[in-house]
């Protein structure tokens, strides 16, 4: 008798060449295929991995791992320094949609076959964040030489699982590898199916045609918590949610309009009813499972106070703005509440939806000089991958990140912002860095850059039978320690 | 061979199947020929579309965090800054050699995406026309040879609602009826099982068998007030003969036209079946490629479902030539 | 028969007997006054948002519910009876419009205009219909206007189609020819003799039409392509309470019987319109 | 379908126990049968007491105008009518093994089990009732195996004995052909040989040659009579064509609008006929050779049925009017020299045309003013496309003088202004008024066109057109649906005087017209002729109704004229062998004076020939002045 998993999601398998994958989702899958120099634990901390150890110097420049012996690859290749260096090496050709993980690096020096050493540019602190980074992870060199690119198609690691079958726009199919360094895997094979329609993926889960589904709709968790059957997991992550607006320009480069919206948005009503109640109010510019995260005072629903800065402002009678977002339907419902709360204080306009491709195609199409006529207000959303600080910031609200170089589609400018940035990342050491983010954290909150929204809490529902596998805060998930019990 | 049922098979000379066969030859040919220039525009319109799409492929192609170098680079790659009937000319002569182009998400060639997609598609399609065929062609003749009457009316709202339901609803309920509360049948998806072909063939046959219903229904009538339905009366001829030999046989050839228009109503459906289903198909994946702006992939999408039109009635063409002896051959 | 019958009575008299399409009609007429009169019909304020009202089932004050945003649902739907309404009848109309003109040129003068028409009308008709829609509203953007231009885009060919039939059948008719040898100009030819011919077809159709472009453009909106929030489109209404399946059915029950019962009256209704139009019937 | 409402009879018509009554020598009696149909008022009676009989080996014509019944009565006895109410009757029949029944009583099932074995019907429409997806074998064979066992060899052997039975030539290989694939005269036959599958008693045939040309028509009837005499079958004879019903019946039952009117036997109905319906209708009828010896058409002697109806016995028949108005001294008003028209039939895979339809090959005549040129000739000789190609409805080569001016040369807006001179009138009065436009606008179309006078003047005109053609003006406002045919023909001639015009060209006027009608129109038109001078282009298959019109006539054969001279000389002293043959096909309202059709075989040749295979052109000689016969080497 086999043990067979059926994972069925939202999203479908783009690639499952690590180094060019840009979602989430199949990053997951091929973290089940291919293993980093380092990982994160459930909680996203770093942890060691196929390095069993690493050191930095003082300036954040240069980075030494030690790898661990005797592992190979599903193909019989051996791991070694030989073989990050060749993973590492294709990464920094540039061609891979990851390869910007690997843009600070100068060099790669095999010390020993078991020892590498990174050379960077420049000081990068967040360093450690990208060798864990499932972008990173590392290929058998056999399989790299063999197929090329098409690697895509064959991924080849040392994870707890050999990749099987991959039916493009349908399903992937992993097996357990018999031979897996950390311990005996428990399942036999994970099938992961696409489904987007969410009614279907609970549907399938009650029909017990699936084991495992993500993300559970949020909307349906009350048939869900009726089910003797079906176990709910839910697990705050990493996703920040916000309302971009353009503080370049007439009316939002007044601070006191910002924060008449961040007074006037009703962000509990909005979770409760757009986001099936699985989100958390921001408390912060990053969210609580970052490195470095410092709690602030939410941002209190007061509707007399967002009134009075307005008229403050000289907005008494409100003005027209553009409401953008992804036609994804939680979206399209947090941005619709946008829209009714802020009529309430007079800030009024039509509402856009679209497909995630044309949303930043339109968000990326504004630039800084623009005479844009009509002011925007669009819902974005960001997951530091790294898990870091930085990433949760520098992208989003620093001059440098203005498109189309980075996404701070607000052109949120602030030089005093800009220094704590460069300070965050000046130094790899974890006290200098954390001072450097708490003032950033501070100072910013005030500045309210975003109508801020809250933090996502990843819901998975899965089979009492099914035990193991689990949702990480960065929305990707973990099946090494799968098991089916009975 | 002709289509009339003989009761003699050996009854009769060989020679004028022999012509009939020269005559469906010479017919194939002047038909293929007539597709041609539609298969021209297709494929114009298939190239101009991305080139109508707001904004410039080749930035939309190197997608978001490309510079300015890059983007020039592919628009050289991509030949975008050549005249447009120069890059016509090369789009279709990859095209003839099967080169469809690489798929921006995937990175995988295009031939090699469809190709996975194609047969979901296609036997959700041919399955939904089954139904569509046998359910609307009974309730059609149900609804004729019962003119009038209650049947009448019953096969007939039944099938009118058929073409009332939004498919999408239909197919939300179906689930909701069949897989969640009966159990009966898989939610989504599908792996190769032929329960999984049930519920979204039979959502996306339900509009066309409607359709079909009403065809078949006029048809009959047409066919039932014709003399030769007299004829066979008068001759004494069981009513059931004159039901199922005479009239329906008849009331069947302008039908099977019908079956190939709406074969392209049912590819279309697709679209949104597959969406509600999961259905790994090239509905699905054409609403991916828009979500993305998969260019080289709505282009080969457009290219082969009109391809698969035409060609579909094409077929038709010939199984009504072949089953109408009218048709002249001479 | 007896004299003194004219076109219309003749009609009416097979019309009403197709009680199918009576009830249709009357229905239809009631959906144009609850479109019209949809401020004095609706009990409600379809844009006033309670968020405490989130999602209730229905109750005497609210018939059929409460959205997710606590808005009425039946007053939703009244005044998204306007939209499905415009859209069906806009789209088919200007679909109409343009295919029984070149359905009119193409059989009337046949020839190379004829061959273009056709073939493109035939490239129109081998693009699966919602696709091309899914086309242009990739083209032109998401939105009510696009989602009416790619409908009728779309039901242009069949219109050209038709006419161009009954065109080509009535050029060869005897009063036609009539016309001809007294000397009548092809304009007045086309206008006078020929194209009120073709227009029992047209309308027969037309009526149908308006059910499968209501689908179509909810089938948009389900998509995402369709008319935007909060404008209370049924199909936009279906596409939003689809997560709910099985929480607050009423969301998707009420939007989708009000799409299923309009479709299937227009459609009864355009029955009853052949069956009556047709001199075969009784 | 037959419905049970076959079945829904006033229970106290019937009176029980009479169910054997039938005389010996009778096969089949409708006694009293009322039949009515449902309509918008409710249920109209359409047949009242009928009552008539068939005896054994009798030839029964059933003659009456459109409308009077004729089929429905016939459908009935045969079982195949849907929803129709039976009122009263009986329809008793002797069946096979000589028991009688009343099959009014019949069960559906009951009813089939008669159908074909005991009787059996031939239908109008020959290309339409046989199925176009079985071959004729294949139909052949069912109507044998619905009633009888054969062993399956010994069917084909009896289908191609049928087929020869019905003089089809080389039966074996039609055996496997499908129906699209045999003239009308040959599906007819076929037709026949079905009904014939079983030898049943009696045979109904439902106007069997109505559609079908003269030549053709004398073939089936000839076939009828002859398989009549072989079987000793009885026949019920549908057919609104006094000439058949002379040629063909032994007795004559007349019907008149759902009632029967006369029965007798042939010779007295000729003789003597009693009912003034009956009178009306002989004396509607042009027969050929009653115009022997006079040189000028004249007209019918009878006005309206319903006068005829209405007529005081004894009181005298209005007189025959004589129509003197042709002019042969003056120029000839139209002259045709060399009219060409040719129609690409087929074209090769490259689109290059490989066979023309010779519709019009080399035609050359004249009319004179005030003059009638009849032209007659077969289904398809190109009559009406030479009548098309005068007034360049179809493209068409040669020369058309009208009044000197050569009509092929002149610019669009001559020939505008032209057809306000030259006007036509069509065959089908039905399709030839636009359904959708009140009479007044149609008649009054032509003269906005030409732009002749104003609003009011137009109306004023519309009604006086009217009134001359015997319809009261107030009608403008009608709709053609809500007129007879004879009226809406004559609504046609009313447009096509609008413009005054000095020559009509009438293509098949009258053909699809009943008898009594067809007078009325003819009467009309002859009267117009003579009051307003016109000249007449008279085309028609009718050799008796080109008899009664004509100046002259031109006998037309696959595009060309073989023969062509004054009445006299085409009727009198027919030269050429296809004239002879046309005149000879021609049934004689005159049952003492019964045809012998033996010299008509063959069917009617095509004008359709390869490109590289012209038609011979075919030289008219002048045998005594004014009368052309094609030379015969030229054309045989
Ligand atoms: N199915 C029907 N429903 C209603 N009325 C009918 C039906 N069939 C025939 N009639 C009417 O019955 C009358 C007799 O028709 P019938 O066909 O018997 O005439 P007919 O003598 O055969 O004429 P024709 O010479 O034109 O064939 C007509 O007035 C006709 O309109
Ligand atoms: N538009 C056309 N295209 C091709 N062939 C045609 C066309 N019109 C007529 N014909 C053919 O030309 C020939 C002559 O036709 P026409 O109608 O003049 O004959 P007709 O003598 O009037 O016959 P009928 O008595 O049947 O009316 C026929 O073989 C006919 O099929
Ligand atoms: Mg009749
Ligand atoms: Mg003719």
């Amino acid at each position: 008798e086999t043990r067979d998993i059926i994972y069925a999601s939202e999203s479908t398998v783009k690639s499952l060449d690590p180094h060019d994958t840009s979602d989430t989702y199949s990053g997951a899958i091929e973290r089940a295929i291919c293993q980093g120099l380092m990982g994160f634990d459930k909680n996203l901390n770093i942890v060691p991995l196929l390095a069993e150890s690493y050191t930095f110097n003082e300036a954040a420049t240069q980075f030494t791992f030690k790898l661990r012996k005797g592992i190979k690859f599903h193909d019989g290749a051996d791991f070694n320094a030989h073989a990050v260096k060749v993973n590492i090496e294709r990464m920094m050709t540039g061609k891979y949609k990851r390869s910007s993980l690997m843009k600070p690096v100068e060099s790669l020096m095999v010390l020993d076959d078991y020892t590498v050493q990174f050379n960077l540019k420049e000081p990068f602190g967040a360093f450690v964040n990208a060798i864990a980074h499932p972008g990173s992870l590392i290929l058998s060199p056999k399989a790299l030489e063999t197929y090329g690119d098409e690697v895509s198609k064959h991924p080849v690691g040392t994870g707890p699982f050999i990749f099987d079958q991959w039916v493009s726009g349908n399903f992937v199919t992993i097996k357990k590898n018999p031979d897996y360094w950390r311990g005996d895997v428990k399942v036999d094979t994970i099938t992961f199916r696409p489904i987007p329609e969410s009614g279907s993926r609970l549907a399938m889960l009650r029909a017990g045609q699936a084991h495992y589904i993500y993300p559970m709709p949020a909307e349906l968790l009350k048939i869900a918590e009726r089910d003797a059957n079906i176990d709910i997991i839910k697990q705050p992550s990493i996703i920040a949610r916000y309302l971009i607006m353009n503080t370049q320009f007439k009316p939002f480069a007044d601070i006191r309009v910002r924060q008449a919206v961040n007074y006037a948005l009703d962000k509990e009503a909005i979770i409760k009813i757009a986001w099936g109640g699985a989100a958390s109010e921001a408390d912060s510019i990053i969210p609580p499972n970052l490195q470095f995260y410092k709690k602030q005072a939410v941002w209190p629903h007061d509707l007399e106070k967002a009134k009075a800065l307005m008229k403050e402002a000289g907005y008494e009678n409100g003005f027209e703005v553009v409401f953008l977002t992804p036609n994804a339907s939680n979206r399209l419902r947090a941005t619709e509440m946008a829209q009714q709360q802020l009529k309430k204080i007079g800030i009024t306009g039509s509402l856009q939806s679209m497909d995630v491709a044309s949303f930043y195609n339109k968000l990326e199409g504004y630039r800084v000089d623009d005479a844009k006529p009509l002011p925007f207000i669009a819902f974005g959303g960001w997951s530091a991958s790294t898990g870091d600080a930085d990433w949760g910031t520098r992208p989003l609200i620093s001059t440098e990140a203005f498109p189309p170089a980075m996404s701070n589609f607000g052109f949120f400018s602030d030089k005093k912002v800009d220094g704590f940035i460069t300070a965050g990342l000046a130094s790899a050491n974890p006290d200098i860095r954390k001072k450097a983010y708490a003032d950033l954290q501070d100072y910013v909150w005030d500045k309210a850059p975003w109508g801020y929204l809250f933090v996502d809490t990843m819901v998975a529902a899965k089979s009492k039978k099914l035990k193991g596998i689990y949702p990480m805060p960065d929305g990707a998930f973990s099946v090494e320690e799968a098991e089916l019990v009975d | 061979m002709s289509g009339g049922y003989s009761p003699f098979p050996s009854a009769g000379p060989r020679r004028v199947s022999s012509k009939k066969a020269e005559f469906m030859l010479k017919y194939f040919f002047k038909r293929c020929m007539a597709i041609l220039p539609v298969l021209f525009v297709v494929s114009v319109l298939a190239f101009a579309f991305v080139h109508l799409l707001p904004g410039d492929p080749a930035r939309m192609m190197a997608g978001d965090d490309a510079d300015e170098a890059t983007i020039e680079m592919l628009r050289t790659e991509l030949g975008l800054d050549r005249p447009l009937p120069v890059q016509y000319l090369t789009y279709m002569g990859k095209l003839v050699r099967g080169d469809l182009g690489i798929s921006l998400r995937t990175n995988l060639t295009v031939f090699d995406e469809l190709k996975l997609r194609y047969l979901p598609t296609m036997y959700l399609a041919f399955a939904g026309m089954a139904w569509s065929v046998v359910i609307g062609i009974f309730f059609g003749a149900v609804a004729a040879i019962y003119s009038g009457k209650w049947q009448d009316y019953t096969a007939m709202m039944v099938s009118v609602s058929g073409i009332s339901v939004p498919q999408f609803w239909l197919g939300l309920l179906a689930i909701q009826l069949f897989s969640v509360h009966l159990g009966w049948l898989p939610v989504a998806g599908y792996t190769g099982k032929f329960s999984e072909l049930i519920l979204p063939s039979f959502t996306l046959g339900a509009t066309v068998a409607a359709i079909m219903a009403r065809f078949t229904l006029s048809a009959f009538l047409d066919v039932l007030g014709e003399e030769y339905i007299s004829t066979a009366r008068a001759k004494g001829v069981t009513e059931t003969l004159v039901m199922w030999k005479h009239a329906f046989r008849n009331a069947l050839i302008p039908v099977i036209t019908m079956v190939g228009l709406q074969f392209g109503f049912l590819l279309g459906g697709s679209v949104v079946v597959e969406t509600v289903f999961a259905w790994p198909g090239l509905g699905r994946y054409m609403i991916e490629a828009v979500a993305v702006r998969d260019y080289p992939v709505l282009q080969a999408l457009l290219l082969l479902y009109s391809f698969h039109f035409v060609f579909i009635n094409l077929v038709v063409d010939m199984v009504y030539a072949l089953i109408n002896p009218e048709i002249r051959y001479e | 028969m007896t004299e003194k019958i004219t076109p219309f009575a003749i009609f009416w008299h097979k019309f009403k007997r197709r009680y199918t399409a009576m009830v249709a009609g009357v229905f239809i007429v009631l959906l144009v006054l609850a479109a019209v009169f949809a401020p004095v019909v609706a009990p409600h304020d379809p844009f006033l948002t309670d968020y405490s009202l989130s999602m209730m089932p229905p109750s005497l004050s609210h018939p059929a519910g409460t959205d997710l945003y606590g808005r009425d649902i039946l007053s939703r739907i009244i005044y998204g009876s306007r939209i499905s309404l415009a859209v069906g009848f806009t789209s088919v109309f200007v679909g109409a419009l343009v295919g029984v003109t070149l359905g009119l040129v193409s059989g009337f003068f046949g020839g190379f205009l004829d061959g273009l028409i056709m073939r493109t009308s035939d490239v129109l008709f081998a693009f699966p219909g919602i696709l091309l829609a899914i086309a242009i509203v990739a083209i032109l953007g998401p939105g009510l206007v696009n989602v009416v231009v790619a409908v009728s885009v779309f039901s242009m060919p069949t219109f050209a189609r038709i006419v161009r039939g009954s065109t080509l059948a009535l050029k060869e008719s005897l009063y036609v020819r009539a016309a001809k040898s007294v000397g009548a100009s092809k304009r007045r030819i086309m206008f006078v003799h020929i194209l009120p011919g073709t227009l029992s077809g047209v309308i027969i159709y037309f009526t149908m039409r308006i059910g499968t472009s209501i689908i179509t453009a909810a089938s948009l909106s389900f998509l995402g392509l369709g008319a935007q929030p909060p404008t209370p489109e049924w199909g936009a209404m279906l596409a939003e309470s689809r997560d709910y399946i099985g929480v607050a059915d009423h969301m998707t029950i009420f939007p989708g019987i009000a799409i299923f019962l309009t479709v299937l009256f227009f459609n009864l209704f355009g029955d009853g319109l052949r069956a009556a139009l047709d001199p075969k019937t009784k | 379908m037959t419905s049970r409402s076959q079945d829904e009879k006033s229970p106290g018509d019937r009176s029980p126990g009479l169910a054997t009554a039938l005389n010996e020598d009778e096969i089949l009696s409708v006694q009293d049968l009322s039949l009515s149909f449902p309509t918008y008022e409710g249920f109209i009676q359409v047949l009242h007491k009928v009552s008539f009989s068939v005896k054994k080996g009798e030839t029964l014509a059933i003659v009456g105008e459109s409308g009077s019944g004729k089929t429905v009565t016939m459908r009935r006895v045969m079982h195949l009518l849907s929803n129709v109410r039976t009122d009263s009757g009986k329809i008793m029949l002797r069946k096979r093994d000589n028991s009688v029944q009343d099959i009014t009583l019949l069960s559906k099932g009951e009813a089939r089990k008669i159908r074909g074995f005991d009787m059996s019907m031939i239908f109008q429409e020959p290309m339409t009732s046989l199925n176009p997806l079985f071959t004729i074998g294949n139909q052949l064979s069912e109507a044998l195996l619905t009633h009888q066992e054969f062993p399956r060899q010994e069917v084909q052997k009896r289908v191609v004995d049928l087929l020869e039975l019905v003089r089809i030539p080389d039966a074996r290989r039609r055996f496997s052909e499908y129906p699209h694939q045999m003239s009308g005269g040959m599906r007819q036959r076929v037709m026949t040989a079905m009904a014939l599958a079983c030898n049943p008693q009696l045979l109904i045939a439902d106007e069997p040659t109505t559609a079908l040309d003269v030549t053709i028509q004398a073939q089936i009837l000839a076939l009828i009579r002859s398989l009549q005499e072989k079987f000793q079958m009885s026949v019920i004879f549908i057919t609104h064509d006094m000439g058949v019903v002379a040629e063909l019946a032994d007795r004559v039952v007349v019907m008149y609008k759902g009632r029967v009117v006369e029965e007798n036997d042939v010779f007295s109905i000729f003789a003597r006929p009693a009912h003034p319906y009956t009178r009306a209708l002989l004396k509607a009828v042009p027969t050929l050779g009653c115009m022997r010896g006079r040189k000028n058409p004249a007209t019918l002697p009878v006005l309206e049925m319903e006068k005829e109806l209405n007529r005081a016995k004894g009181e005298p028949l209005p007189r025959e009017e004589e129509i003197d108005t042709a002019d042969h001294t003056a120029d000839p008003i139209l002259e045709v020299n060399n009219l060409f028209t040719r129609f690409v039939s087929k074209k090769n895979f490259f689109g290059k045309t490989t066979h023309l339809v010779h519709a019009v090959e080399d035609v050359s005549f004249k009319i004179y003013p005030g003059e009638t040129l009849g032209i007659v000739g077969e289904s398809g000789c190109g009559k009406s496309t030479t009548g098309y190609a005068l007034l360049k409805l179809v493209p068409a080569t040669g020369e058309v003088l009208f009044q000197k001016r050569n009509v092929m040369a002149i610019s669009n807006q001559e020939m505008q202004a032209l057809r306000q001179d030259i006007q036509f009138i069509f065959q089908d009065p039905f399709a030839s008024l636009n359904p959708r436009q009140t009479i007044g606008t149609s008649i009054g179309e032509p003269m906005v066109i030409h732009g002749i006078g104003d609003k009011r003047s137009r109306q004023a005109r519309v009604g006086k057109l009217l009134e001359r053609v015997g319809i009261p003006a107030h009608h403008a406002s009608l709709y053609p649906h809500e007129f007879s045919g004879g009226q809406r023909q004559r609504i046609a001639i009313a447009r096509a005087l609008s413009t005054k015009p000095k020559v009509i060209i009438a293509d098949e006027a009258v053909s699809a017209l009943d008898v009594s009608i067809q007078a009325v129109v003819l009467n009309l038109m002859l009267r117009l002729q003579k009051e307003m001078n016109l000249s007449y282009m008279f085309i028609s298959h009718d050799m008796a109704v080109i008899e009664r019109v004509s100046h002259r006539v031109a006998v037309m054969y696959l595009g060309q004229i073989v023969e062509m001279g004054t009445r006299q000389h085409i009727f009198e002293d027919p030269r050429h062998p296809y004239t002879r043959k046309l005149l000879s096909a021609i049934p004689i309202a005159d049952p003492m004076k019964r045809t012998d059709f033996g010299m008509l075989t063959g069917e009617i040749p095509s004008p359709v020939r390869k490109i590289s295979e012209p038609p011979r052109k075919i030289m008219l000689n002048e045998v005594t002045p004014g009368h052309f016969v094609a030379d015969l080497v030229s054309t045989l």
